[in-house]
C-alpha cells in the first residue's frame, strides 16, 4: 500500500469515530430519536474488511453499524440525517440508526434483528455468483449473533453453494451485558467454521491492517469461487451496548486495557514509524472534525419528512402495491 | 373445449413459464429440484432448467428466504417455495421482519421482486403442524401481497402474476386442490392482483369465501338454489390487496354476508371482511354476518375430527339460511 | 390513600412475588440477570434469587422458548422474557406449533404452564423492528392466552393470574408504560384472566382499546365529555379469553362502537372485536363500528412519521364523533 | 449384559420392525390416514440408546418416531390406535403419527417440525438439572435436522448449562430425497459438537451394542453434570422417506447394501454366535408378530373419537382455558 493509501485508512477510521461521537453526543443532548449502538472501538474491523472491498462488492450490517456503512462509502450527510429522522436521509427518515442502506455503494443494509442480515448475505452472493461478476459480500455479525440459529443456517447453506461471502464476526467481547464466556464456550468464533467445512480465521481486530490482509485473502478465496470464509476480528466497544448504557458488567480494567490499545491509537503510531508527519495528522483529523460538523449541521437544518411520506415505499409503486396499502 | 388441468399443472405451467420467459427467475426450496417436490408440484422443472434455476436446499427455511430475498434485492426474481405454510414459524423473521419491511426501512431504496409459494389447509389427517390456513399472519404483516387462489384457471394467471411483481407475494396453494381440474387456455395470461372474481352470481346472499372453501360454497350455493336461495359467491383470490369494491358491491346488492375460510375463526381473514363491510356497508347489511370457519383449535389428526373442526358444506348452508332469517 | 407504582414495578412485583412463593417458577431470558433486563424490569432479582432462578441465556429467542416450554412440560413454572414482541418471529414456530399445540397433539397429555412476557408497541422511534404490536398472530394462534394489560394495577394482578395459570400465556407489555404509574394496594391480589375492566362509564359510544390505547381513550373521552358525549371505555385486559359479554353487554346499551389498538387495522384485533359484534349485537348496532388503529405500513423511524401512523387522541375523538353521526 | 438382556435388546428391535410393517401395510391398504415415515432399518439406534436409558429419563423423538417410542416402551396396542386415529390411542386420536407422546413413560413427544424438538429437550433437562434427580434427555433428530437453526441454538445453550442431554445425530443418510453429501459439508455430524465444545462421538447405528455403550458414557457424563454429548449413529432408512416414496434419488447398490447390515441380522448373528439358539428367536419373533397383530386388531376394532372431542385439550381446564375455546 501506498503511504496516501494507508493514510485514507486512517482517515476512515477517524470518520468513525467522530461520527460516533458526534451522534452520541447529539443523542445524549436530545436531538437524536430512538436508541443508538456505537461502534467507536470498532473502527479497523469495519475499515480494514471495507478496503478490501471492490466498490461493486456489498456488506450486510447490522444494529451496531454505523461504522461499516461509512467504511463502504455512505454519505455522511445523508446518513446523519437518517440518524436525526430527517427527509434527507438516506433512508427518508423511515429507518434510523438500525436500517441504514444504500445499495448504490453496496450497502445493503443495517439490521436491527440480532442475526437477521446473516442469511440475507447469502442471497447477495448467490445472486452474484448467479451473475458470474466476482463480486463478494462481507456480512458483518456479532458474537451474540453467532448463536443465533440463523448464522448456523446461513453458514451451512453458504458453504455448500461455495457462495462469495465472508462471514465477519465481529467479536467486541460481548452480547449486550452477555460476556462472550458466559454466552458460548468455544474460545473462539472462528472454531465454527469447522461445523461448515469452511475456513476459519481470528485475527486482531484492532489492527486494521491484519483485518484487511485476512479480508483480501477471504475476498480472493470466495472470488475464485472457492466459497465463504469465517472471519473472526477481536475488538471491543469503548461505549456501552447503547449509547447511555453504564457497562457496569465489564471488568475492572478490562475497558482501560482496550482503550490503550485503541485501534486508531495503535495505527497512528504505526503511521508516524511509516514516517506520516504528526502535524499532517492532526491537519487530517481537524478536516475529518469539520467534515463530521458539517454533516450534523446539514441534519440538524434538515426537515423532519412530511406526514403522508409515511404511507410511501410499503410497497414498490406496481398496480398491486398502489392498492395493497388500503 | 378448453383444455383441462389440475391446480398441480397449472402452478408448473406458470413456474415453466415464467423460468422460460426470464432468465432472473429461479426456484428455490427443499427438495423441488430431483425429488419434484413433496407434492410433486415442481415435477420436470430439475430436468429441464438444470440445478442452478431449480435450487435445492438443506432444511433451512430461515436460509431459504433469506437467500431469496437477498438475491431479489439486487434484481434477481426468486420464487421460495416452504414445503408447507406451518413451516413459516421457523421463518417468520426472514419473511414478517425482513422482506416485508426491507424496503420501507430503506425508504423505497430497495425493490424485492420475491414470490413465496407454499401450501396451507386441512384434509389429509396431516394434524395440528401440516395441516394449517396462516393467510391471517401475512394480511396483518404491511408489506406483503397475499394471493390464495381456487381455481386451476386463477392459480396460473395469478401466479404468474405474483413472479413479475415487484412487491413480495406470498402464494398460497391449497393441498387439496393440487388434484382438482378446471379449464386453462393454452395461451399465455396473466391475472392482475387485487381483483376478486365472482364465481356465482346471485341476489340473495354474499358468500366470500377462500380457496378450497370456494368449492365447498360453491356446493352449498348449489343445494341452496333447489330451495329458492340464491347465493353470490365472491372469490378474492387476493388477500392484499383486497378488492373491497367486489365485496361491498354484492352486499350492497344482498344486504347479506357469509364469510367462509378454512383458518380459525379468531382473529382471522374473516373478521377483517365483516370489520370493512360493517364499516363501509352498514346501511346495506340486513342481516348480521356470519363467519363459517374452523373451530379455535388445532388440526386433529382423526379424520372424523378433523371433519368436525373444519368448515362443510352443510355448516355454509346452515349460515346462509341463518341470515336469510 | 393507596401507594402508586409504575407498571415496571408492578410486573417486578409480581414476578417477585411470585418467586417467593413458588419454587417452581423462573425466570429465563436475555440479560434479565445482572443487567437487570434492557427494559429494568428484571433489575434487582437476580441479587435477591441467585442465576438459578434468573437465568440469563444467549441470544436465541428459539432455544429460550424451547427451554421455558420443555421445563414446563414436566412440571416447572418457567417466565420467558422475549426482549421486544417483534423478535416472536424467530422463535414463532417454538411459541406457535410447539408450545400452543403440544397440549391438544398429546390428547390432553400435557400441561403448560408457561408465561411469556414480552414488550410491544411503538412511541420510541425505535423503528419498524422494534415498535410492533403483534397480538394479532397470537390470537389466531388456538392454545395461546394472550393478555395485554393497561394499568399497573391490572399488571400485577394479570402477570400472577398468568404465571399460576396452566396453560401458556403470552403476556405483552407495553414499553411506552413502564413508567406510568397507578394506585397499586401493598397486599397480594390476583385478578383473573378473561375479565375485562371497564375503565371509564358512559352512556354514548362503547371504546374497546387496549394497552396504551387505553389512556389515549380515556384522554379522548375527557375531552368528549366536555361537548356532553360519554364514551364508555371498556379495556378486555385480555384477549384470549375475550370477555365478549362486558363488550356486548356495554355495545346493547351504547349502540355504537369504536375499536382502538396500536397494531395495524388490517386483520388485527379489531376486526375480530367487529365481527362478533356485528354478529353477536346486530340488532342493537345504531351506526357503524369504526376502528381506530395504526395504518397498514411498518412503523417509521421519524418520530412525526411514527405518531401519523399510530392512533392519536384526536382519531379517536374523531371516530367517535362519526359513529355519533 | 446377560443373555436374557440381549434377548430383550433384540426383541425390541423385533417389534418396532414388525411394527412399522404393520403400520405400513394398513397405510398401504387405506386403513391409516395422514402419512407415515417408517424407521425400518434404524431399530439399533432407538433400541441401542432408549436401552442405556433410566426408567424416569427422557426421549425427545421426531417425525420418524415410532421405533424411539417403543423402544422406551409406549404401549403397542395404545400406540397403533393412535396412528390408526382411534379413541383408544395414546393421544385420543389427535396426535397421530407424527405426535407420538406418553409422559408417564418419559416420551416428551415426536414433532411434525423438522429440528422442533431439540429447544424442547433442552427444557426437560434443565428441569431435571433443578430437580438434581439425575435424569437424562435422549434427544432424537436426523441428518437433515441438523442444518435448523434450533439445532445450533439449543447445542449452544445445553453446552453452556451443561444440561443433561444426549443429542443423538440419526444419520439415515438422507434429508427426504437429498443426501447428507448435498445438505452438509461435513463428513460427520458429530464434528459439530467442536463449535459448541462438547463431545462428540460418531458410532455404527446398526450396531445395537456400539450405540447403547455410547450412550451409557454420554448418559453418564451428563448425570455427572458435565453436559451435553453430540452421539451421531450412521444408519439407513429401508423405506423412502415416507411410506410410499419410491425412493429415486438413492444411489445404485446402496440400498442393498446397507440391507446386508440390516441391524436385525447382524444382531440376531451376534446372539447366535452368543449361544442363544435359534429357535428360541424364532419363537420369539413369532411372539412379536402376535403382539404386534394384537394391537393392530385392537386399533381396528376401536372407536373414532367422538366430534365434540376435538373440542377438548386445546387448554388446560382452568378457568381462563374453558372460555378461551369460544
Ligand atoms: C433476535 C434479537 N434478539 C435480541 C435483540 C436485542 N439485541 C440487540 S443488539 C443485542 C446484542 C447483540 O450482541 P452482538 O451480536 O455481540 O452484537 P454487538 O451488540 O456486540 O455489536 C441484543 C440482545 C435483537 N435485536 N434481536
Ligand atoms: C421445519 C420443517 N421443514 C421441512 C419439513 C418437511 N420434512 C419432514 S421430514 C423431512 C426430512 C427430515 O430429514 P432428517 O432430519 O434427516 O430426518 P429423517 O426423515 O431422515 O428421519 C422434511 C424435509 C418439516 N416437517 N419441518
Ligand atoms: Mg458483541
Ligand atoms: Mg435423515
Amino acid at each position: 500500500m501506498t503511504k496516501e493509501e494507508l493514510v485514507l485508512l486512517h482517515k476512515t477510521m477517524l470518520q468513525i469515530r467522530h461520527f460516533e461521537h458526534e451522534v452520541a453526543k447529539a443523542f445524549l443532548a436530545g436531538r437524536i430519536p430512538g436508541f443508538l449502538h456505537s461502534s467507536v472501538g470498532q473502527e479497523a474491523v469495519a475499515v480494514g474488511v471495507c478496503s478490501a472491498l471492490r466498490e461493486d462488492d456489498y456488506v450486510v450490517s447490522t444494529h451496531r453499524g454505523h461504522g461499516h456503512v461509512l467504511a463502504k462509502g455512505a454519505d455522511l450527510k445523508a446518513m446523519m440525517a437518517e440518524i436525526y429522522g430527517k427527509v434527507t436521509g438516506c433512508c427518508k427518515g423511515k429507518g434510523g440508526s438500525m436500517h441504514i442502506a444504500d445499495f448504490d455503494r453496496g450497502i445493503v443494509g443495517a439490521n436491527g434483528i440480532v442475526g437477521g442480515g446473516i442469511p440475507i448475505a447469502n442471497g447477495v452472493a448467490l445472486a452474484a455468483k448467479k451473475r458470474k461478476n466476482g463480486q463478494v459480500v462481507a456480512c458483518f455479525f456479532g458474537d451474540g449473533a453467532s448463536n443465533q440459529g440463523t448464522f448456523h443456517e446461513a453458514l451451512n447453506l453458504a458453504s455448500i453453494w461455495d457462495l462469495p461471502v465472508v462471514f465477519v464476526a465481529e467479536n467486541n467481547m460481548y452480547g449486550m451485558g452477555t460476556s462472550q464466556r458466559r454466552h458460548q464456550k468455544v474460545e473462539n468464533i472462528a472454531d465454527r467454521a469447522a461445523a461448515y467445512k469452511i475456513p476459519g480465521a481470528v485475527v486482531d481486530g484492532n489492527d486494521v491492517l491484519a483485518v484487511r490482509e485476512a479480508t483480501l485473502a477471504a475476498c480472493d478465496r470466495a472470488r475464485r469461487g472457492e466459497g465463504p470464509t469465517l472471519l473472526e476480528c477481536k475488538t471491543y466497544r469503548h461505549y456501552g451496548h447503547f449509547v447511555g448504557d453504564p457497562g457496569l458488567y465489564r471488568e475492572p480494567g478490562e475497558l482501560e486495557a482496550w482503550m490503550e490499545r485503541d485501534p486508531l491509537i495503535l495505527f497512528r503510531r504505526y503511521l508516524e514509524k511509516q514516517g506520516v508527519p504528526a502535524a499532517a495528522l492532526d491537519e487530517l483529523e481537524a478536516q475529518v472534525i469539520e467534515e463530521v460538523r458539517e454533516a450534523v449541521d446539514f441534519a440538524h437544518r434538515s426537515d423532519e419528512p412530511a406526514e403522508e411520506t409515511a404511507l410511501e415505499d410499503v410497497y414498490a409503486p406496481t398496480e398491486a402495491g398502489r392498492r395493497a396499502i388500503w | 373445449m378448453m383444455r383441462e388441468i389440475t391446480c398441480r399443472e397449472a402452478v408448473r405451467e406458470a413456474l415453466r413459464e415464467e423460468l422460460q420467459r426470464d432468465e432472473d427467475v429461479f426456484l428455490i426450496g427443499e427438495d423441488i429440484g430431483f425429488y419434484g417436490g413433496t407434492n410433486k408440484v415442481t415435477e420436470g422443472l430439475w430436468q429441464e432448467f438444470g440445478p442452478e434455476r431449480i435450487m435445492d436446499t438443506p432444511i433451512s427455511e430461515a436460509a431459504i428466504i433469506g437467500a431469496a430475498l437477498g438475491a431479489a434485492a439486487v434484481g434477481m426474481r426468486p420464487v421460495a417455495e416452504i414445503m408447507f405454510v406451518d413451516f413459516i414459524g421457523v421463518c417468520m423473521d426472514q419473511i414478517a421482519n425482513q422482506a416485508a419491511k426491507l424496503r420501507y426501512m430503506t425508504g423505497g431504496k430497495v425493490t424485492l421482486p420475491l414470490t413465496i409459494r407454499t401450501p396451507g389447509g386441512a384434509g389429509r389427517s396431516a394434524a395440528a403442524q401440516h395441516s394449517q390456513s396462516l393467510e391471517a399472519w401475512l394480511i396483518h404483516t404491511p408489506g406483503l401481497l397475499v394471493v390464495m387462489p381456487s381455481t386451476p384457471y386463477d392459480t396460473k394467471g395469478l401466479l404468474k402474476a405474483a413472479i413479475r411483481e415487484d412487491n413480495p407475494v406470498v402464494f398460497i396453494e391449497n393441498k387439496m386442490l393440487y388434484n382438482t381440474k378446471g379449464p386453462v387456455p393454452e395461451g399465455e395470461y396473466v391475472i392482475p392482483l387485487g381483483k376478486a372474481d365472482i364465481k356465482r352470481e346471485g341476489r340473495d346472499v354474499t358468500v366470500v369465501a377462500t380457496s378450497r372453501m370456494v368449492y365447498f360454497a360453491l356446493e352449498a350455493a348449489a343445494q341452496l338454489a333447489a330451495e329458492g336461495i340464491e347465493c353470490e359467491i365472491v372469490d378474492p383470490r387476493t388477500l392484499v390487496p383486497l378488492d373491497k369494491e367486489a365485496i361491498l358491491e354484492s352486499v350492497a346488492k344482498t344486504g347479506r354476508l357469509v364469510v367462509v375460510h378454512e383458518a380459525p375463526e379468531r382473529g382471522g381473514f374473516g373478521a377483517e371482511v365483516a370489520a370493512i363491510v360493517v364499516n363501509e356497508a352498514f346501511d346495506y347489511l340486513d342481516a348480521p354476518i356470519q363467519r363459517v370457519c374452523s373451530k379455535n383449535t388445532p388440526m386433529p389428526f382423526s379424520p372424523r375430527l378433523e371433519r368436525f373442526i373444519t368448515p362443510q358444506v352443510e355448516d355454509i348452508i346452515a349460515a346462509v339460511r341463518t341470515v336469510m332469517g
